[in-house]
């Protein structure tokens, strides 16, 4: 997947996050919209590792080594920023205070619920946080690539790979466009530049209602 | 106060402890080294990760030296698959907020919890669940250590402990939840010279101080 | 930032409210007389202790605006055990440490949770009650409210707090535990004139400040 | 009571806790702990309010309204005292932290079980942190009268007055002398100064096991 692909979908992300709202941004594609300059001072970027206030990436020469994302990469920290223990951490996330949660997605089901954790064919030995942003984020937005690697459908009627949370995420942005979950199910808002209603179709396996058909 | 080969005799094998940090960051590094000289093993290992391959928990791994690990993500560590897949390590998976929770529990004397995370999904496999309104909830139990090993920034005399950014991270839940709490810092200063407003572990938690060879 | 007034317009009759504060200390007493000159009656009020006879909630209380008390201890006002004898206040009494944990789990996401505090007593009448080892425990419910109203000692402008000596107590957790958050603070100051390492509550759980008048 | 008893009780209470422990001191008898010359940088008093390492009582001109004991009294800070809110207070207490409670006691049973926080007659309107010391404190120790204001002895065969832990106190200091409770049972250690055995044993209903009869 190109890194043009991936900011395209991070920026269409972002106007999916309320100004000033209290983030929290999944490996992947998520990261990458902490990276965009109209990001930056629009959100407040939680990572559960323990800061809220994440700023940009720091050069090369003035890495913190005590200052890293959810992801071990070096950080700074914004003006106004806090730091505290994991535990406070995943309260304001199970205690719903996070606004947004934008996390990756390996596959999406009928109802909007995600698998996001376990790599198949892989034994089960990672999950850090994925299950609990995505129980307990106020709203969760998903940023993937419509077709997996091997050019598949993500947007299946039934998950095969193990499911995250029961709860539904809200909003799928991908390079084919966005839908919504709503009412229990998917429902298409916005095709992407260049993505026509028919190719949208074909790469989705899953039904979905039509809402806005037109592109942007 | 005590050097880092002393502190580390506390840790017997067959104990179960738990070491702060987010991968590398806020871990005890000095006592992992020094406890890699000891003759502990079959230990049972509470905590994130097991390090990055051959550093930090990574190389008490590598040394065959630990039974049994709890924690949220190992796959950074491409020998815990290794080492899970040929039998020598068994491994539990929780959620990272139900891990934290769980020891923060431990510490705080809670021994149970329901939360929401993980109902419905392969981690709440052959736990209790309960309605609470809509939501299904998983029954959680808490977590205790024998031995914490914590990384710390600075603390007092007393053992009052301020941590650095986002090293912080478990090390104060897991100064709450283990028999023995040995902490590795960066530097010791004189008692008061700490803002007790500023304090995040008070010494009633800390048992041993080790500090950091300069 | 409104005034204490305006605030308190969010506080609705029928509301359940959280209150911060050991007795009068550390509670927001500007708060609490707005509240009185607001319309707000037959509230629930989750706090530690209803002031004392007149003064913080017990200003209220005379005024007949409290139709429910949640907390520990009230004894110390007698118009409390008047109130409740006269059948016009109902009264649930927590263990203190019940109390403050069921708030914590109500901000943190937690519906219920297992503690050994209470078990056999006649505060654990009718609770649900089970065996862990080899001690008994209760069940206790999570604590949430409409609003909460705190105090604190500095706020910058975007509602990171710091709190003073043992003013600090229940606000904290009352902080994490409400839809609406209204905090009371001595002075406000301009971002990141706190120190990032000695916030206490991060802006994420802040909705309104309150600058008490000089 | 006369203030002189319950220094005496205080002071022989004060030789129950360990050098440099962490004491939690109700009120009562045990705030009087507090005040003993003797008592001064030997122990490190936690309030359940939010601190550890209570100072003496402040001189009247210098009250700091914000600093105050679980018993709403002034206080001042000790050096390398340090503040925490009222989660992370009953944390330590709950979770085994504090070496020693030392409360007060209306009744006492035949198992070392106390009654120590609803008064008779009243309706139940205050526990405050009774029950959670009472049920999470390392080591109880009990300081009272022998007898109650009525004189009637509060060392009874069953409680009459409402338990507060199903957990044994562990050590009884009274003016008439120390009991330990040990393996279920009470058993007197000590008589104080000037009380014979068969006084005590007069005001005492519950059955006791003899440890050492002499006077100290």
């Amino acid at each position: 997947m190109s890194a043009e692909i991936r900011r395209r979908i991070a920026r269409r992300a972002l106007e999916e996050l309320p100004a000033a709202g209290v983030v929290n941004l999944g490996v992947g594609i998520p990261t990458v919209i902490a990276t965009l300059p109209e990001a930056c001072g629009r959100i407040f970027i939680h990572s559960e590792n323990g800061i809220l206030g994440v700023g940009p990436r720091p050069p090369e020469d003035a890495v913190d080594p005590t200052l890293v994302d959810a992801g071990k990469r070096p950080i700074t920290a914004s003006p106004g920023a806090a730091y505290f223990d994991s535990a406070l951490s995943f309260a304001m996330i199970r205690g719903g205070h996070i606004d947004v949660a934008v996390l990756g997605a390996l596959q999406i089901d009928a109802r909007g619920r995600i698998a996001n954790w376990a790599i198949p064919g892989q034994p089960i030995l990672g999950v850090g946080g994925a299950m609990d942003l995505l129980c307990g984020a106020r709203r969760v937005v998903v940023t993937m690539t419509h077709l997996s690697s091997a050019g598949e459908p993500k947007i299946v009627p039934e998950l095969t790979l193990p499911i995250g949370s029961l709860r539904p995420v809200d909003v799928i942005v991908s390079d084919y466009g966005v839908l919504d979950v709503s009412g229990g199910v998917l429902v298409l808002r916005e095709l992407a530049p260049g993505i026509t209603l028919e190719r949208f179709t074909e790469a989705t396996a899953a039904l979905f209602k039509v809402g806005v058909s037109t592109n942007r | 106060m005590l050097g880092a080969d002393a502190a580390m005799q506390l840790v017997q094998t067959g104990a179960t402890i738990m070491v702060g940090g987010f991968g590398l960051v806020g871990a005890p590094l000095a006592l992992l080294e020094a406890l890699g000289r000891s003759g502990a093993s079959e230990l049972t290992v509470i905590s994130n990760n097991l390090g990055e391959p051959g550093q930090g928990l990574g190389a008490l791994l590598r040394q065959g030296r630990i039974a049994r690990a709890i924690g949220s993500y190992f796959t950074t560590n491409p020998e815990v698959i290794s080492a899970h897949e040929a039998g020598t390590l068994e491994v539990t998976l929780l959620p990272q907020g139900t891990m934290t929770e769980a020891i923060r529990a431990g510490g705080a004397g809670i021994p149970a919890f329901f939360t929401p995370t993980g109902a419905g999904t392969a981690l709440a496999q052959g736990k209790e669940t309960r309605r609470f309104g809509e939501r299904l909830c998983v029954l959680e139990q808490a977590l205790y250590a024998d031995v914490a090993l914590i990384k710390a920034h600075v603390a007092d005399r007393l053992g009052n402990l301020v941590y650095e950014k986002t090293a912080r991270n478990f090390n104060p839940v897991m100064a709450t939840a283990a028999a023995c709490v040995i902490v590795e810092v960066d530097r010791i200063v004189d008692v008061a010279e700490l803002d007790p407003e500023a304090i995040v572990t008070p010494h009633v938690f800390v048992d041993v101080l080790v500090e950091r060879a300069a």
